[in-house]
């Protein structure tokens, strides 16, 4: 590991590679959602026995494109009544930490864009929370019964998953014994197994919590189309509603990768190079996603907390206090 | 909920057999009206054969039977007219009467009409003519009960107390034809707009003037 | 906006008479209360066409719901009594437009009634084989779209496969894939086709493993079932006062099927069950759906069996029909419930009066009692399960 | 090149300028002109339509998105919101109780928008011409674009009504006014 932020003095060598290195993780994450959300339309399309787009660019590869570049030349509406300022601040406040925490999440053994941060996970779940915020705001200034309840849900849901969400990484940090995330793929490596293995129970309140975080099928009422028209982001036009678009699909790869370097072992495995490894993980990820959406129907809304608080959470809870036992005798 | 609890429940109302299902109309207190559909047929099979329709002659002596039980309890006056529409029993009632008989018919043990089928307003030259097809889903009866009214003011007791479901039947009438039902808990246009000129339904109705 | 005003002047609708709806917030102006108005449609999703649902809520409460109608209001009652009989047929097609080879047998039976017409035997058969075809679609439809009110994408998209198919074969048979006008008084327009009959065949067994297909993957879903078990929830002493009819009147357990109880066309011949729930609830709703498309499709198959070779298909019938002077009403099992058409002549070609009992209209009047007092979340449910079509609502 | 061949090139009208500016920057149209060409590319590739069912007609709408026509394969999605629409297809039987709420849906749309009329009923009152509650034409109340008669139109009419506004949007980026296929 080439730990370059911590290289000292802050030379002007180190400024432009650390520049370059965001840059290059932003165009990453953007390439990554651009072709997520365009293998999502081919994967439900397939799973739908339709075909998905295919007219645009070869195989419809440039679909996305054409979808993006169509969001960032439309109109800008801004609805008279709106808290406008709120409004157009809204998406900013959600987009930025999904961004952000792309910062920590090792994509492979040996590159320099990761920031070995010694409190990754913590880093992960703080900044994620700040989006709600965001999703929370741009629902209330919008001035829209939909998009408000929309976002009253969808702070309510995210809130109260960020609770098992977070219990549930606290076992495998148990584990490795450390919060660095670079440090706990490691650890996974060192020991031989997966968490996915000692931390099974972990991994299934980390899975059906990510998914409600990411507000994905089951779990997608904030964005309800049947019930609250299109939620939060009722009223958002042109590159303001891409800009909640791309925070969705970046937390989903971002969530994938979380998963892969806590439970899978991040970019370990034999014979491919790290990078695959750790593409294949995160793309699994999603295409569980894609598979769940195309299966299930939604989840009630007061159903839903109680699943979170009388489930998940014991669940949780329990997973803690056993790794933590077995961890105190076996030591 | 179990696995087994969930399939015996999801598999309960399959009735793979006609003579489950039988059963289960028979638990539903329809032996009665089997037992009237029976001869109905059988009276549908003599129609074909004798042309003074027997099955109109049934359908008027039905009526003289309901025309009884009415006056009894109302009145000589309280029945108009009596007669067939079609092949259906057909009693004309007074409007004042209305709503009292439509209630009356529906408890009374012997007729029992207590599903309204079909509600329908219809403009005459002189008068409008409120019908209302009723069956009793036991007994297996089916009438045809009439009232009519003057087309100005056209004024109608209303049927909700006894039938909730002609709610939207009277205000689509109400709205359609100008018929104000009396004692309608929310009496409102429905399909046009509060505002609207005029009542389409009637024959007088001009869209452009 | 000034355009928009200008526009609505000349077609004579007044903007600001367009809110009217009786619900209100009865808070005090000054002090800020939970309760709220909830506008649901006319463009929603979950409305299927363009129906209005105004909701009062308190918290996730509802307090009260006024449904309202009208936007789809075309007034076909008034044009048909401008048309001949014949002319008429057309448009019961747009009025139930999932099911409308029903609403023409519907019509076209009542004036063979009133006129004591004779039916040529392969005529009534392929009248039934359509009837019942189009009863599956339009059951299709209706899990599909539940689905989707519910969350779930994918049903929609596979009904629609099926659809597709009996759609296809609506097309061979009479030219039209929606708006049929295949049926005629005293018979149907156009024989089947060569092959036509064969394709049906073909289709039944293709359908119930479809069937059994949707069962898999919807009726065990734990997430579908805790929204729709013992959700909207009504006996049948409630359902016969609102004049329910159809699965909306079965689901409570009560056997009420006209095909069985009023025999019309060659029902008699069949040999078929009338599923019936047992508890009355939205999930009870959209299982009878599926069972009902078993039953069509046995229907089907008797049907098929028994089935003349060959002979006329359109009976003897005047070239202008007049209808003698009277009224007449009769009712079918239509998709949605009780299909019946009231018709007052006056003997001449054209209708003096046209009344349709249009079941969606009476179904509909339940859905503020279902809704009070229920949990917000659960609106789409309770909406979605009634089973509406919008042009048959408003007519 | 020659002169006679530069007059037969359309005249490009570029958006949001006036006639001064669009004629300085015709003169620069060597790099405007394919910058409203990929405008016109990405729009007409990715129509989102709202969700917008009236009559009949949505059926057959909502069989041409679903699994056996597929509009998805054309990036056309259903949006339910009408911000994130870009074309009204107004499937269905507009009346007058509906137009006031029709035109608000329309206003509430982002620019640029665009209407398709399906069936006969939008396009001109179809078979409820004479009914009196009825408007008689869906051009009333919004500009269209695109007409698709039929009642109901089949799914591949839609699809070809769908792909003449596609054309529509390209050829105007070229500075063509289109008036009909």
């Amino acid at each position: 590991m080439w730990d370059w932020q911590n290289a000292s003095p802050l030379t002007g060598l180190n400024f432009v590679a650390m520049v370059v290195g965001a840059v290059v993780v932003l165009a990453i994450g953007l390439g990554v959602v651009t072709y997520t959300i365009y293998a999502e339309r081919k994967v439900i399309g397939w799973m739908q026995g339709r075909i998905g787009p295919n007219r645009v660019g070869p195989f419809g590869l440039l679909q996305s494109i054409a979808d993006i570049v169509k969001l960032l030349i439309k109109e800008d509406v801004v609805p008279e009544r709106a808290d406008r300022v709120l409004f157009l601040l809204a998406p900013v406040i959600a987009f930025i930490p999904s961004f952000m925490v792309l910062a920590v999440i090792p994509f492979s053994a040996r590159h320099p864009f990761t920031a070995n941060l010694a409190v990754g996970a913590l880093y992960y779940i703080a900044l994620s929370a700040i989006t709600i915020h965001g999703v929370m705001l741009g629902g209330w200034a919008s001035n829209n019964k939909y998009a408000l309840i929309g976002g009253m849900r969808s702070a309510a849901q995210m809130l109260s998953y960020e609770v098992p969400l977070g219990l549930s990484l606290v076992g495998v940090i148990l584990m490795a014994g450390s919060l660095n995330l670079n440090d706990i793929v490691e650890a996974q490596a060192r020991s031989g197994w997966w968490y996915i293995v000692p931390q099974f129970l972990g991994f299934c309140v980390f899975l059906v919590a990510a998914t409600a975080e990411l507000n994905r099928t089951p779990f997608d009422l904030p964005e309800a189309e049947s019930e609250l028209v299109a939620g939060y982001h009722v009223e958002y036009t042109g590159f303001r509603f891409a800009f909640f678009m791309l925070t969705e699909y970046l937390y989903l790869f971002a969530m994938g990768g979380l998963m892969a370097t806590l439970f899978l072992g991040g970019w370990t495995g034999p014979w491919l190079p790290g990078w695959l490894w750790f593409a294949i993980k995160v793309f699994a990820f999603i295409f569980f996603q894609f598979w769940l959406r195309a299966t299930m129907p939604r989840i009630r809304v007061d159903q839903l907390m109680s699943f979170s608080w009388k489930v998940l959470l014991p669940l949780a809870l329990l997973n803690l206090v056993v790794t933590a036992v077995l961890k105190a005798f076996l030591s | 909920m179990s696995e087994e609890e969930r399939k015996a429940e999801t598999t309960a109302p399959q009735a793979p057999s006609a003579a489950s299902a039988a059963n289960r109309a028979a638990g539903a207190g329809e032996s009665g009206a089997k037992a009237e559909a029976k001869p109905a047929a059988a009276k549908a099979q003599a129609a074909k054969a004798a042309p003074p329709d027997p099955r109109v002659e049934a359908a008027k002596a039905v009526a003289e039977q309901i025309k009884q039980v009415l006056v009894r309890e109302f009145g000589e006056a309280a029945v108009e007219e009596t007669g067939v529409a079609h092949r259906t029993p057909m009693v004309r009632v007074r409007k004042q009467d209305w709503p009292k008989a439509v209630e009356f018919l529906r408890t009374h043990p012997d007729w029992k009409l207590n599903y309204a089928e079909c509600m329908a307003g219809t403009d005459y030259p002189d008068y409008i003519e409120i019908v209302l097809y009723v069956q009793s889903t036991e007994l297996g009866h089916f009438v045809c009960l009439k009232t009519r009214t003057d087309r100005d003011p056209a004024e109608v007791p209303s049927l909700v107390a006894s039938h909730p479901g002609l709610n939207w039947e009277e205000r689509e009438i109400y709205d359609l034809l100008g018929v104000r039902f009396t004692g309608h808990p929310d009496l409102r246009r429905i399909m046009m707009w509060e505002g609207f000129k005029g009542h389409p339904l009637r024959k007088d109705y001009r869209e452009w003037d | 906006m000034a355009q928009t005003e200008e526009t609505l002047e000349r077609l004579g609708v007044p903007a600001d008479k367009l809110e009217h709806h009786r619900l209100r917030l009865d808070d005090d102006p000054d002090v800020r209360t939970e309760e709220m108005l909830l506008n649901v449609g006319p463009q929603h999703p979950s409305t299927h066409g363009v129906f209005r649902l105004l909701v009062k809520i308190r918290g996730e409460t509802i307090l009260d719901a006024e449904p309202v109608i009208g936007y789809l209001h075309r007034g076909t009652e008034k044009l048909a009594e401008d048309l001949q009989y014949t002319q008429i047929i057309p448009y019961t097609d747009r009025l139930d437009y999932l099911a409308a080879m029903l609403n023409n047998y519907a019509l076209c039976h009542t004036v063979e009634e009133a006129l004591g017409l004779e039916i040529p035997e392969r005529a009534e058969y392929l009248r039934v084989i359509v009837m019942e075809l189009q009863r599956i679609a339009s059951h299709l439809l209706f899990i599909g779209t539940y689905l989707l009110d519910l969350g779930a994408m994918s049903p929609f998209l596979y009904v629609f496969q099926e659809r597709e198919r009996i759609v296809q074969m609506f097309n061979k048979i009479c030219g039209a894939r929606l708006t049929y006008n295949y049926m005629r008084i005293g018979g149907v327009k156009w024989d089947a086709p060569p092959g036509w009959l064969d394709e049906v065949r073909a289709f039944v067994p293709f359908m119930k493993e479809r069937i059994k297909m949707y069962d898999d993957l919807i009726t065990g879903n734990e997430i579908f079932l805790n929204r729709t078990r013992g959700i909207g929830q009504y006996d049948t002493e409630t359902a016969l006062k609102y004049g329910l009819s159809g699965i909306n009147l079965r689901c409570t357990g009560f056997a009420w099927d006209l095909r069985r109880k009023k025999p019309y066309s060659i029902y008699d011949r069949f040999e078929f069950d009338i599923p019936v729930g047992t508890r009355g609830d939205c999930f009870d709703r959209y299982y009878l759906h599926l069972l009902e498309m078993q039953q069509s499709l046995r229907i089907v198959e008797q049907a098929l069996d028994q089935i003349p070779d060959s002979g006329p298909v359109l009976g003897k019938v005047p070239k202008l029909i007049r209808v003698p002077k009277g009224e007449y009403y009769s009712g079918i099992e239509g998709a949605r419930g009780e299909l019946g058409f009231y018709i007052v002549s006056d003997g001449k070609d054209k209708p003096y009066r046209l009344k349709i009992r249009k079941p969606s209209f009476v179904n509909l009047q339940l859905l503020p009692e279902l809704l009070r007092g229920q949990n917000i979340a659960n609106l789409i449910a309770i909406l979605g399960a009634v089973d509406i079509v919008l042009g048959e609502v408003d007519a | 090149m020659d002169l006679s061949r530069a007059r037969q090139l359309p005249v490009i009208e570029y958006e949001g300028f006036t006639p001064e500016e669009n004629a300085e920057l015709r003169k620069a149209g060597l790099v405007l002109a394919p910058l409203e060409e990929l405008k016109a590319w990405a729009r007409s590739n990715s129509l989102w339509p709202l969700t917008f069912g009236l009559a009949c007609c949505a059926i057959e709408m909502m069989a041409t998105g679903a699994s056996h026509y597929d509009l998805d394969r054309f990036g056309i999605i259903f949006r339910a919101s009408p911000r994130q629409a870009d074309v009204m297809i107004v499937a269905g039987t507009v009346t007058k109780k509906m137009g006031p709420l029709l035109r608000r849906l329309y206003e509430q749309m982002a620019e640029p928008k665009w209407v398709i009329a399906m069936g006969v009923c939008a396009t001109a009152g179809g078979p409820y011409v004479r009914s009196y509650s009825v408007v008689k034409g869906v051009d009333q109340i919004v500009p269209v674009d695109v007409y698709i008669p039929g009642c109901p139109p089949s799914p591949p009419a839609l699809i070809y009504g769908l792909n003449l506004l596609q054309q529509k949007i390209r050829r105007e980026a070229r500075g063509r006014r289109v008036m009909e296929a």
